[in-house]
């Protein structure tokens, strides 16, 4: 499978919903920089991640949430890596697309 | 050098400053250099306004911590903006419900205007510098 | 009527550059005044005469440069975001022991009190950027 | 009034949206840039555009709409004005603020 | 030079190679820059896609008159990319439809894909470049 | 396993570069090769030696040709994105007429080709940018 990264604000830039519409099912996504803001719960994108999470594999980048003050407001079912993780995550699949 | 500026910039105007940061910090430089704008023309003693709305709310959360990311954390300077007579922080009401966030989610005191609020403080502005 | 114009982003990459230009030359053909064009954030690297764009392309910093000595225009490119991204002066160059210089004829580099002192002298500050 | 600048296409990112929410009724927006997808009809966004039309002034920059090949796209209602028009619409209102 | 490149890169091995677009023209460099490496990465005899999704199909559009930004149209180049054997071209249905266009208001032949039919195709690829 | 990366953005306008910089340690750390750092659009301007960053900033053009040095990296800026943004080294600037360089220690410039081939030989190709 591809691991899909998105590195922008999900309220500012459309590449995490293009991102969920253009991923196969069983795939890895990984928010990094901006893009964790995608993580978050009770905001008004937290449905379609939540519903995204049913079919695919959600990772966000710690240091990245940390940095942006956001650590007690990720969504359940989110799995928090470092940058260690992401390589493993990029060795363990075929490719990586990153959601520019 | 400030002193050189007010008198080659002011000439004794007062004009209306509105800074507007729509932009999430770190992962891009925006935010930082929005506020390094604010701190020098803090010095020109105009009339100035800083509005955070849309993912500019979030530069101003609590807990930052950016070790991981080998990136200095500036949240701490808006906290001294009071002390250039920067008082006037203005974040919308709508940004902060999209995010489920609150004034409490945020380290400094603001005052939290609805859109329309915002629209009417905007359109007194003499001068809108957009980050 | 005085006009400033603020250029927030570098050359090719985004069109804010290019829209820039374009106004200023639109203004200054209605016999409006450019009080200062200012450079910020990736702006500052349209102050650079070490590029080489492809012969069939706009020489975006030429095209500044020419422009500014015509109409003696104050291009101001930011020191602080400039230094953050290299781009120098011979002075700056010395005081920060760089073995070089890159910035182009027609600008010069100064602090970002002429951004906030260009928005209390013009009438009106049109932001260009990303 | 208030001109508004946008740059951003609007199928990528919020600033139109942005702008159209925090715009004051009776002022001018000007869509320049990859703003100008928001100039055109028959899109996701057409109806937000034409809704925003009945109490806004919309432009586009004619140079901007040329340059993407879109300029038989164009909703009515719409003024094309060129980078003359722009410094005039700056002159006339009482300051500019670009939704970037 | 592409010969040079050709024995030091390839050594026979052929991979698949997706470019997926997915920004306007003009408005920033991606689109020029993403083809000149379509371009260069054609003497590398690999099998290569180019997908355009969102905002990308705007660089296919008919009609491109560039002259009043003062930029060179660079959109007769994708005509150009079939002398290169570059002829895979795909175009996503639902964005073409969000944009209430069709594949005849572009300025090359494509194939149009759900986007389903285009998560399978990129799903096969070894090397997913994106602009 | 075998990794190329590909950086897109300038240093601090965009996190792209210190992500990835933050990702090449981290797999250098876990033993992995970097063929290749590929460095394309704004991205070539990670490679001119003459920033200067605030004290209590990162620097990342001196990080970069550090972690070059200590695991002799391949650091390749894109001769024509480098051309558009005014990046050279002395090569370059002489062939151009240019009277400076700027290129950092560590990096070197060359064709995209070396982007393509990089996708050819590595198994993976991991792309940071805006």
């Amino acid at each position: 499978m591809l691991l899909h990264t998105v590195n922008k604000s999900p309220f500012q830039h459309a590449a995490l919903g293009s991102c969920l519409r253009l991923s196969k099912d069983g795939s890895a996504i990984l928010l990094i920089e901006d893009g964790v803001y995608g993580a978050l719960k009770d905001t008004k994108i937290s449905a379609d991640i939540e519903n995204a999470m049913k079919t695919k594999k959600v990772y966000a980048l710690e240091p990245d949430i940390k940095a942006r003050g956001v650590q007690d407001r990720v969504l359940d079912g989110i799995t928090l890596i470092d940058y260690a993780g992401f390589v493993d995550l990029a060795a363990e699949n075929k490719a990586v697309e990153a959601w520019l | 050098m400030s002193e050189e500026m007010m008198e080659e910039g002011g000439g004794g105007v007062i004009k209306k400053f509105c800074y507007i940061n729509r932009k999430a910090p770190y992962g891009t430089i925006y935010a930082l250099e929005s506020l390094e704008v604010v701190l020098i023309g803090a010095a020109f003693e105009q009339d100035v306004s800083v509005v955070f709305a849309d993912d500019g709310i979030y530069q101003l959360t609590k807990g930052q911590d950016t070790a991981g990311i080998e990136m200095k954390n500036f949240s701490p300077t808006y906290r001294a903006l009071e002390m250039y007579d920067v008082e006037k922080l203005y974040v919308e009401k709508e940004s902060l419900e999209e995010r489920g966030m609150t004034a409490d989610d945020l380290i400094v005191p603001v005052e939290v205007l609805s859109s329309a609020q915002l629209q009417d403080l905007m359109e007194d502005q003499d001068v809108v510098l957009s980050f | 009527m005085k006009f400033g114009i603020l250029v927030s982003e570098g050359p090719y990459t985004h069109q804010a550059a290019d829209s820039a230009y374009l106004f200023t030359k639109a203004a200054l053909e209605k016999g409006h005044e450019i009080y200062r064009i200012f450079f910020y954030h990736d702006g500052v690297n349209n102050g650079t005469r070490l590029t080489t764009p492809p012969q069939d392309e706009r020489h975006i910093v030429n095209r500044w440069s020419e422009l500014a000595e015509k109409h003696k225009l104050d291009l101001v490119v930011c020191v602080a975001a400039a230094q953050r991204r290299g781009i120098v002066d011979a002075d700056e160059a010395k005081r920060n022991g760089k073995d070089g210089d890159n910035l182009a004829p027609g600008f010069r580099i100064s602090g970002l009190g002429q951004l906030v002192e260009a928005g209390i002298q013009c009438e009106r500050l049109v932001t260009f950027g990303d």
